[in-house]
Order: C-alpha cells, then structure tokens, then sequence
C-alpha cells in the first residue's frame, strides 16, 4: 500500500512577527496543512544558515523562513542581516543540490495571520509536488553530518 | 540523565477537541529523558498548577515542558509556578499545541502526530536548557506621552496624579487634538470644548507634567525604562518665556489668507497665529512657509508692536534628549481626504464636505459661530444628505473595516442640523446603523422619531451638481433596490478613520507592530489591549483602531495604569536571554578570536573589545564582551560567529540544534 | 509613428466621418495607420452579451492577425472595439481556462497578443505636436462626452480618470477649445441600444445633451461611433424628451483637432452629421468652405 | 439542449458563476450601489443588487426568476456598477451569464424579443460577413422583430449621408469567422 508522500517541513520564525502572526493564524481559527514544524527564535538574525542544511540532513522536505518585514524587526536590523546571509546561502544550497524551491523565505508580520497560513499551504504543496527530498548524499559530498 | 516531565493541556475543548491529549502525554513518557507525563483540563487553572508543583517536587524533575497554548501567552505563569516549587524558571519550556495546532488543523491522526512532535522538540530543547538568573535594570520613573489629544492628555493626567513625572509631547502648537475641534459630543450632546478646555489646563498647570508642543519624537533608543527619546522642538519662533499670549501679535500681522487648518479650511488665519482661542499654551506660532519675513526679509510688524519683545526671528530648532522609563502612544487619527471620492464629485462640488468641517459649522466656536451655512454662498441649506461609510467597509476604494465612529456622529450632525436650520430636511443614506455602546442606539433611535431625520438604507452611487444644485443618486434597497434622486443643498460625507499618515514610519521607529492599516497593534487582541509587543511601550486611542472618546479615555487610563504599575516596581527584571562569550581556562582562555564581526552587527553597541593580561598586565588576547544590560537577545551575532564562541542563553546552539535532532 | 490600426466595422458605415477625419488627422501628423490585414469584427456588445466564447476568441482573432502582422499595438478608434480588444487580452492573459477555450476554438496556440491603445491615449502622445501645427485655433466651448467604454473598467482600460477623466478636455485645450465642467463625462448613452431601445436611448441622451446645453457648450465632442450615433442619429427621440429642443452638433475628437489643423470639412465629413455642424467660432462654416490644404 | 443544462439541474446559479465566470456573488453585501448608480434601473424590474440577492439564496426558483426578469436584457454593459462597486462584484459579468442562460433554457423574457433579436442579427450577420453589415443587419432585425417602418425616415437620410452602404465590406476572410462561430457552437455542446 503505497501512502501518499506527506512532506515535512521546517520553519524558522522570529518571535515577534512571524511567530505572533502565526498565534494569530490560531486565534482566528484560519486552517493549514499540520506538515509544518516551528522553529521559534528572537529573531532571523538568530538563524545560523546551517541550521537550514541541519534541517534538510535531518529530513525536512522543505524549509520556510520568515520574519519580520523590512524596517519592523524589533530589534532594528536583525532581518536585515539575515536576508543578506540568506543571498549568499542560496548559492549554496543550491550548488550542494537542494532544490531552491524546498525553501520559502518571506515576511509575515504579527497582524498577518491568513498570510502564514497560505504561505504554509503553498510551500506544503509546491514541495509535496517536488516529492520527498533524498539527495542527503550530496549534503554529505558538501561536508555536512 | 535528565528528569524531564511533561504536562499536557486540555485547554477545555481548545485542544482536547482536536488533539488525542492523552496519546501525547503517553507519548512524551517514551521520550528519552521524560520521567512523567500527564495531561489535565486546565493546567493553568489553580489545581493545575498545583499539579505541576507537586510533579516537579516528587518526581524531582529538572525540567519542564508544558504543552498548552502559545508562550507568548502563558510562558510567564508556568515560569513563575517552576519559581514557585524551587526549580529555576529557566528550566521551562511551552510546546504551542494551541494556537499552533489544534486551532489551526482537523481532528486526526496527523495533527495528534504533529502536537506529538511539538512537544519532542520542546523536550529536546529543555534537557539543555541551563539555570540563568535574571537580569535586573533599573527604571527611570518618567514617562513619555506623545500625542496631546484627549486620549495623551488622559494618560498623561493620570500617570501624574500617580506621582510620576510626565513628559507630553504634541507635534502641532497646541494640545486638544480632534475634540478640540468637535462641536457636541454623542450621545449625550454636551458641548465638546466645554469638557475638554478644563483638562488641557490642567495639564498646562500639573506640577508632574512638562508640556512639550511644537515638538516631534525623532529617535528612541534603549528598551523599558531605560528608555532615550531624542525630540526635535520646532522654532516657534517667539520666546515661549517672555510672551503673554496677548495677541497683538495676531491682529497686526498683515497677512491674513491663509487657510486655517483648525478650522478645516472653512476660515483663514495669519502667518502668526495661535491655532484657537482655547488653545493651550496661549503662545503663537510663525508660520514660516507664508510670513512676509521671511519671504521678503520685510515686514516684522509682530516684532514692533509685541509689548514684551517675545519676537524671534532667528530662533532654531532645538534637538534635547530625554531619559524616560515608559511610552504611552496616543497618536490619534486622521479622516480620509474627501478627494478620494472621484463619484461623489468632491473638489469641484464646494458643498460636499466631510464629517470634520460639518464640526466646525456647528461648533460654537466655529467660523459661522454655529450657524449651518454652506460653504460655496454662506446660505443656510434647505436639505442636507448624509452619508455614511464613504470610504469604510469599501476594500475596492476605501477601507475594508467599519470605521466604527460614523454611524453615532452622523445621527448627531443630522440633529443638529434639524435643531438648528427649522424647517430643514435632513436625509441619512446608510448600510447598516451600528450604534453598540450605552444609549447610542436610543440616541439613532431619537434622530430618527423624535427629529425626523430620514434614513434611507442604501449606498450612494453618485453626487453631481446640476443647475446649481447637488444630485445624489441614491437608492432604497428596503424597497427593492429603488432608485432615489435626491436634490440636496449640501452633502456630507462621513469619511474613513485612517491611521495618520506617518503612523508606520513612526511604528518602524519605534519598532512596535502595526496592522495592514497601519493602526498600531496590540500586544494580544483581547488580553493585552493596551500593550504593544514592545515591552514599557503602550497604546491609547485611535492610534490603535478607530476610536470614540469614552473608549479613548477608558484606554488611555488603562495604558497609564500599565504605566504606574512598571514605576511601582523598584526594579526591573529583565529575562536573561542575552548573549554570552565563551571563556575557558589557560591557556586558550576564550575560543573567541577577537574579529569582532559581532560588534559591528550588533544594533545595540552591546559588544566591546576586552583584553585578556597575564598577571605582569600584558594583553595575551583580544576577545569580544558583551554587556548584559544593553543586549537585548537578538542573538544576531550568534549567526554570525566563525568560532561558536558567542552563544545566546535560551536560544544556544546546543538547544536549537538538539530541537532540530529530532526533526 | 506607425501603429496599428483597427477601424472596426462602424467606421465605414454609420461613422464613417470618423474613419475619414481619423484618416486626415492621421496624415497630417504623419501618423502611419497601418491596418490590420483581413481584419474582422470584434463581436461588440452583441457578442458578450450573448456568447462569452465568441467574446473573447473574436477580439483574440483580430489580435492575433495584427500579432501576425508584426504589430506590437494596435489602436482602435472606436470605443466599443477598444473595450473589446482589451477585455479579451485581459482575460484571456488573466485566467488559463479561457486562454485554453479560446485556442481551442481559434486552434491555434497564443504566445502574445498585441497592447490595445484607444484613441485618446494615441493623440495625447501627440498632444504637443498637434498644438504646434494649428493653423486655425478652434476656439469653441465644447462639451467633452466620454462615455462609458473608454474608461470602464479602470481595471481593464487602466486609462485615465475613471469618474472624470480628462485627456480629451486636455487635447481640446491644446487646439484652442474651451472644455466646459460639467457633469455627464461619463454618464451612460444607451449605446448598442440604438436599435433596440430606442426609448432608453432617448432618455439618457436626454439628460446629457440638457446639460451640456444648460452649461453653455457649443459642441458635443465623443470619441465612440456609439455615442455619436445615440446623440447625432437619435436626436429626434432625445428632443422628443426635451422640454426646450437642442440643435447642439456632436463631433468626433478627430473632426475637432482636424478642423484646427485647417483640414477642409470635406475630408473630415462634416456634412454627414444628421445634426448639422454649425460653430459661432472663426473655425466653422459648413458646409465645406475652402481651407488652406495641409503640408 | 446541449448536455452541459442536464447535467448543471441542482448546481445553482450562484456556484456556476463562481466557476465559469469567475464571480462570486456572495461578496456582494447589498449595498445598492449598483442599483443606485445604473442608467437603466428604471427600465428594470428586478433592480441590480436583486438581481445578486436572488442568486444569492441558491433556490432554485430565484435562480429562475432572475433568468427570466427583464433586468438582464435592459442592461446595458456601461460598466458602472462594477467600477463604483466596493466588493468589486463583477455584475456585468453576471449579467453576460445570465442573458446566455436564459437564451440556453429559453427563459428569455417576451419584451426583451427586440435586444435578442438586435443581438442575433448583428451576430448572423458578422457570422455571415466576417465584418458587420449594417444594411443586412438591420433588415434581418427588422424581418425578426416585425418593426418594418421603424427608422424608416431615418434610412434614406442615412443613405445619402454615406452612412449606410448597399454591400457588405470587402477584405475580411468570411470562411475563417465562419469556422470560429462553428467551432465555438461545438465547444458549447460538449
């Protein structure tokens, strides 16, 4: 009996907009797809890029990172600093061969709760249409594990 | 090996609805390091916790994960319990079940996985969890209020009857904001200036309160009370010290046409003004834009003929910085332009006004001295139309949500106008007449039978102007839909409650949320009304959603309450997630290796060099520090360090990477 | 400046002073028409009111033979066929599932299909080389009727002012006319109930042609076959609904800036007008009086 | 009919339009705005936004009896509904919709014999012509709707003003239209 592929994924949210929307997303009661797991940090700052390669080692289908927008993060610069890191960690996912659209990076601030919820379902769904993601060996060959 | 116990949460039916509570507190029991696991009703209720305190001392565990509702909910209870029964509160963790999970899926097997799963992640992350103590920081007991409208003046009085010195800061020349402007106040009809004027003095003479108008907030730094406001107090250009508000100054001043903005256009001022007579301070304004002065480099007729010299031209503006502990944000609102209404004629139609100017005719106070005549020939109209939700609950031109405030005061402006133009017809186009609050409806339910104002449920589709007289073609959908054509002498639109126009630029500054609208957002929509997600910032008035004034009060009292519970405490507590460096015995003393990456990332300058010495005083090493009391835990440069030598408490390494372990 | 060009059916049979002062004007500024080879009709109201297919796959047909001809916008003179062309480009690039019906029924694959201009967005690129070669000022007070089709919906025609649009007043302007303010810019004609409706058409001439007189406008000026039609040819059921009968003339944009260029009204077709084209201003004696010809 | 009807019995009106017109009419909160503003309202019997709230009910009796209002056939596609309508209800698109339905269960209401027949001739004769031919067109309305001397005052003024020609227009490919009208009536039996 063959399952149908339900892919995991794992998110990396900031505390105060990403994670505060998605309590919102709860407390209006609007539904997702339950193949998301939470990651909560202070800040997107917070996120070292190899936790996202540790994600996929660890057989995550896919990867949603999200904070606060543009000149809201509450800490000033912190989602700055992560979108610059995120621009050169491209390269490098995509060069150790994960698929770049196994990774979501966008902003949801803490009044935009259907906006997480969408964002959850569309990555759920792009990813469940790539399939499960096996190419560990290749993390491996990149020295990674 | 740790002794980790979990304690599942019913939350009632929130989460035992949807989620098999006991499978997983059955399954946390097999988790590697869990000793006890169990699931109850309410585990924030009394006997929950009870529960929990018991657990931690029989079982003597070390760590705790409570798998309930979001952290930012109750993290704080379950700490303070873990504190309660002699653990480190540290040593607590929440797995989100609720707003994260069973509000969010159907009832099933993969959202049981899912709160399973959860609850693994959390349990990984306690078992490396590490004592911390909190920081402690002391307050500055001095708050800042900014905007000076009844809901700023609100605060303000109340944070200063409590003791505390308060620092108000309005940006235009004097305080009163919108009430100042209104005529008579629903439902009650009592003469908006008349409650208002006693307040604003009051303010003016208040021992604790140090009134800054003319004054914009341009920079805060630091974090609760410990708070750095830097405030740019424009040049009046007159010596608030020496002037005695006599209004020579005024009455002298040869230009007179400008249009004044307190009166919505509706009569003009000079280029020297106070904005209205009651205005608080009484100390007039040059406006530099249209003075004569400073266009010309002639004129200076105020400064001949001011009695006390308080003329000055050359005046600055002045930077001054100010430590405060608390902010209370009460920034007000604006309307939405009038020009935004293309099918309702507006800037060629001269007779179509907003709600605001329709305030001014009527206000006592006001330039027909509360004659209703209309703007384009001063004679009284024969027939007023009224109409409601232009711009509201409009998500294709306008706003998507009710501005709330609408309905009640256009029932007023269509009573007043029946009270004041005998004879008059007044006609009220609407959707719906949503009018909750304590006798508004009997108030709608008055304007209707007892002064026979007309409603007519139904939008306007257009406003054009037809031998000299206003067409509004309306309609009766509670006839079926059936065209109304309506001469009217004047119209009046009750336009949108915007957030002001600076409002996000400011929440950026500030760094508090904001919704799509720009209203500024509570920190919970129904627990923590008046706070916003930055900790010692608070929320009163139309700043955070359209607004009436008792509302306004009742939050700004509530903000100032919040206020003077912060400076009732003799210090603060600060959680002790910051950032630390590694330091180690000889010989490497630190795998840091001073590049110092961090301190430039730092938006905090919470990160200096320090210089390790040997006992003969010489440096052997570099390395980065980091003072607790000004780190705020962002843990940006955590990511950034080559070494891993820097590690942020509460969120290290260790933790997250274990969470994700077992992905 | 070449671009192409879809006459639509009108302009050789009811309007067909439109075609030709859309023809002149066009040469006098050296504007090259270059028409749609084998071009066939776009379906008009008729077509969308009755089969939603046809609606779109009509106008896709006329695209694709300009796409073919290697033009990459086609300007269409009359408002209708303007509105047409651009709704269909817009849903058919708007929704998969109509794109698909539409290849279906036109089998044939759609890559892209030409931008849609009207005329009004064409003369105002011109504006300023049109006000440069006035020879004689048209100096009347005209009212500029826009109709429905050229502005709505914005979300499709994104042209303009969708409430009070002002280009044509602008173009006016620009060859010596004094555009008035007034209140029916856009106010609804009755349009392909011509024939039908009759009725309906007098009334809601009614109301625009009493107020463009009640405002003291010389002229009607439209852009649309449609609209001069209801206001020229209907005229009689529109006074029949007047208490004080009009004899106010309607001309095409093109008539008016063909006038100040000092085009002879021969070549603009003044005389077919039903309402006959009489001006209080220098710039017009009808019928056709000898005019400096154009270089 | 074309199976397409049958097989639509029970799916309301409502959920029809929200497929294949992309409309949904529940947006609609019945403001009037529509109503209030349409040129035609006073010709109609059902007033736009009813036209909404009877398929708003998904009964199938007020689908019908939106079909067979006249309403549908006095509007007039000016667009000035859905450009002033704050939900952005696609109305004239309903209508379009409707005025098909009603023409396909042959619920057409009697007054409205002259648009459709307005609309047919014009139809035939661009099927015909490829191009429109105002002079055919008008006779074959005339011929459906019986109104024989209707405009005919109007004709030879028209005729002599070179507004009306005597032959159809030359340089449209007529086979290629023709196939499209014959292609698009087959995609609408199956």
């Amino acid at each position: 009996m063959a399952e149908p592929f339900e892919p995991k994924l794992t998110a990396f949210v900031c505390n105060w907009c990403t994670y505060a929307g998605a309590d919102l997303t709860g407390t209006s009661r609007i539904k997702y797809q339950a193949n998301v797991r939470v990651i909560r940090l202070p800040c997107t700052g917070r996120i070292d890029f190899m936790m996202v390669l540790k994600a996929f080692a660890r057989g995550s289908d896919g990867v949603i990172i999200s904070g606060c927008h543009p000149n809201d993060c509450h800490y000033t610069s912190g989602n700055y600093h992560a979108r610059r890191r995120w621009m050169v960690f491209r390269d490098l996912i995509d060069f150790v061969g994960i698929d770049l659209a196994r990774v979501t990076f966008s902003w949801i601030s803490a009044a935009e709760g259907a906006k997480w919820a969408s964002l959850v379902n569309e990555t759920t769904d792009r990813v469940r249409a790539l399939g499960p993601y096996q190419e560990i060996g290749k993390l491996a060959a990149a020295g990674i594990e | 090996m740790s002794r980790v116990g979990v304690f599942v949460c019913h939350c009632g039916e929130n989460i035992a609805g949807t989620v098999d509570v006991a499978a997983v507190a059955q399954a946390a029991l097999a988790m590697p390091g869990v000793v006890a696991a169990l699931d109850y009703k309410y585990m924030c209720s009394d006997p929950g916790q009870t529960m929990l305190k018991k657990l931690i001392a029989d079982e003597r565990l070390d760590g705790v994960v409570v798998a309930a509702c979001s952290p930012r909910m109750h993290e704080p209870t379950f700490r303070r319990t873990t504190l309660e029964s002699g653990l480190n509160p540290f040593l607590c963790e929440m797995a989100n079940l609720r707003e994260h999970c069973s509000w969010v899926h159907d009832k099933g097997p993969a959202t049981t996985a899912k709160a399973i799963d959860l609850v693994r992640l959390q349990v990984e992350k306690v078992k490396r969890n590490r004592a911390l103590a909190p920081i402690r920081v002391p307050i500055t007991k001095k708050a800042l209020v900014l905007g000076g409208g009844i809901a700023g003046i609100q605060a303000a009085l109340d944070i200063a009857n409590a003791g505390n010195p308060v620092l108000l800061v309005e940006r235009s020349p004097s305080i009163g904001g919108h009430m100042s402007q209104l005529s008579e106040t629903f439902p009650t009809l009592d003469c908006s200036q008349c409650i208002l004027t006693p307040r604003m003095v009051e303010v003016a003479r208040h021992p604790q309160i140090t009134l800054l108008t003319y004054a914009e907030l341009e920079k805060l730094e630091g974090f609760i009370g410990n708070f750095r406001a830097t405030i740019r107090r424009k040049a009046r250009k007159i010596d608030e010290s020496l002037c005695n508000g006599c209004g020579v100054c005024q009455q002298k001043c040869p230009v007179k046409k400008i249009p004044d903005a307190f009166n919505e256009g509706l009569a003009n001022r000079s280029a020297i003004y106070v904005p209205f007579a009651q205005a608080v301070p009484n100390k007039p304004v040059i406006d530099v834009a249209s003075c004569t002065f400073f266009k010309t480099s002639k004129c200076k007729a105020c400064e001949k003929l001011c009695p006390t010299q308080a003329i000055r031209f050359d005046q600055e503006d002045k930077i001054e910085v100010h430590e405060v502990g608390a902010l209370v944000l009460a920034t007000g609102y604006r309307t939405m332009p009038v020009a935004n209404f293309p099918e309702y004629g507006y800037g060629q139609l001269t007779d179509v006004i907003d709600g605001m100017k329709f305030e001014r005719l009527a206000s006592a106070s006001g330039p027909t001295g509360g004659a209703i005549k209309r703007p384009s020939d001063g004679k009284a109209p024969q027939h007023v139309v009224f109409i409601a939700c232009a711009g509201s609950r409009d998500r294709a031109k306008g706003v998507p949500y009710c501005s709330k405030i609408c309905c009640m005061y256009t029932a007023k402006h269509a009573m007043l106008y029946r009270h004041k133009v005998h004879g008059g017809k007044a006609t009220v186009f609407y959707m719906d007449v949503r009018a909750a609050g304590k006798s508004y409806d009997e108030f709608v339910r008055r304007a209707i039978e007892v002064d026979g104002v007309s409603y007519i449920r139904g939008r306007v589709s257009r406003v054009y102007e037809e031998d000299g007289q206003l067409v509004v073609k309306g309609v009766d959908t509670l006839l079926g839909g059936e065209p109304v054509e309506i001469r009217a002498d004047m119209v009046v639109l009750a336009t949108a409650v915007e957030a002001q126009d600076d409002a996000e630029k400011l929440a950026q500054t500030l760094h508090v949320s904001y919704d799509p609208y720009h209203f500024f957002a509570e920190a919970h929509p129904k627990l923590r009304p008046v706070e916003t997600n930055t900790a010692g910032i608070f929320l009163a008035g139309a700043c955070q959603a359209p607004r009436d004034i008792p509302e306004t009060v009742a939050q700004a009292s509530g903000a100032a309450a919040k206020v003077c519970g912060l400076f009732s405490q003799p210090e603060l507590t600060r959680e002790p997630v910051v950032a630390v460096v590694d330091r180690q015995a000889p010989p490497l003393f630190s795998s840091c290796t001073g590049c110092l990456l961090c301190k430039d990332a730092c938006p905090y300058q919470a990160i200096s060099e320090e210089a390790i010495k040997n006992r003969a005083g010489e440096v052997i090493k570099t390395v980065a520090q980091v003072n607790p009391g000004l780190c705020q835990g962002c843990g940006t440069c955590v990511a950034l360090c080559r070494t891993k030598a820097i590690d942020l408490q509460g969120f290290s390494n260790q933790q997250l990477f274990a969470e994700l372990m077992c992905i | 400046m070449k671009v192409g060009y879809y006459p639509g059916c009108s302009l050789s049979g009811t309007a067909r002073e439109f075609g030709e002062s859309m023809a002149a004007v066009a040469r006098a500024l050296d504007i090259e028409l270059a028409e749609i080879p084998e071009w066939t009709c776009c379906g008009s109201s008729s077509g969308h009111m009755t089969d939603r297919l046809l609606a779109l796959a009509l106008p896709a047909h006329v695209l694709l033979k300009a796409h073919d001809a290697g033009l990459a916008q086609v300007m269409a003179p009359c408002a209708a066929c303007y509105n047409r062309l651009a709704t269909a480009r817009h849903e058919i690039e708007a929704s998969r599932a109509a794109k698909a019906q539409v290849e279906k029924v036109l089998q044939r694959k759609i890559e892209s299909l030409p931008r849609v201009l009207n005329l009004l967005e064409l003369l105002a690129q011109e504006r300023d080389h049109i006000a440069a070669k006035v020879t004689r000022r048209f100096e009347e007070t005209v009212a500029c009727y826009y109709g429905c089709l050229l502005v709505r919906p914005a979300r499709i025609t994104g042209f303009d002012r969708t409430e009070d649009p002002v280009e044509m007043d602008k173009l006016v302007a620009a060859v010596g006319g004094k555009p008035i303010n007034w209140s029916c810019k856009t106010e609804c004609c009755g349009a392909s109930f011509s024939l039908s409706k009759t009725s309906v058409v007098g009334r809601l001439g009614a109301k625009i042609l009493r107020d463009a007189v009640a405002r003291k406008a010389q002229a009607v000026v439209v852009a649309c076959p449609m609209c001069h039609a209801n206001l020229d040819l209907r005229r009689s059921s529109i006074n029949r609904r007047l208490a004080a009968k009009t004899s106010i003339p309607v001309l095409y944009i093109t008539q008016v800036i063909g006038m100040a260029l000092g085009i002879p009204a021969k070549q603009l077709g003044l005389a077919r007008h039903l309402v006959r084209v009489t001006l209080p201003g220098p710039s017009a004696q009808t019928p056709p009086a000898p005019r400096p010809a154009v270089q | 009919m074309s199976t397409q009807h049958e097989e639509a019995v029970g799916q309301s009106l409502a959920a029809r339009i929200e497929e294949e017109g992309e409309v949904s009419v529940v947006d609609c909160y019945q403001c009037g705005k529509c109503s209030a503003g349409c040129p035609a309202a006073e010709d109609m019997d059902v007033a736009p936004s009813q036209v909404l709230r009877l398929l708003q009910t998904e009964s199938p009796k007020h689908d019908e009896r939106a079909l067979r209002s006249m309403s549908i056939w006095m509007c007039i596609g000016c667009e000035t509904c859905v450009s002033r309508c704050p939900q952005e209800v696609d109305l004239p698109r309903v209508m379009d919709f409707l005025r098909q339905e009603s023409l396909a269960r042959n619920l057409a209401h009697q007054d409205a014999d002259d648009v459709v027949a307005f609309h047919r001739a014009f139809m035939s004769s661009v099927e015909k012509a490829g191009r429109l031919f105002e002079l055919g067109m008008i006779g074959d309305y005339k011929l459906r709707t019986g109104h024989f001397f209707k405009d005919l005052g109007l004709a030879p003024t028209m005729f002599f003003k070179g507004k009306i020609g005597l032959l159809p227009h030359g340089g449209a490919n007529q086979v290629e239209v023709a196939e499209i009208f014959a292609r698009a009536r087959q995609a609408r039996k199956d």
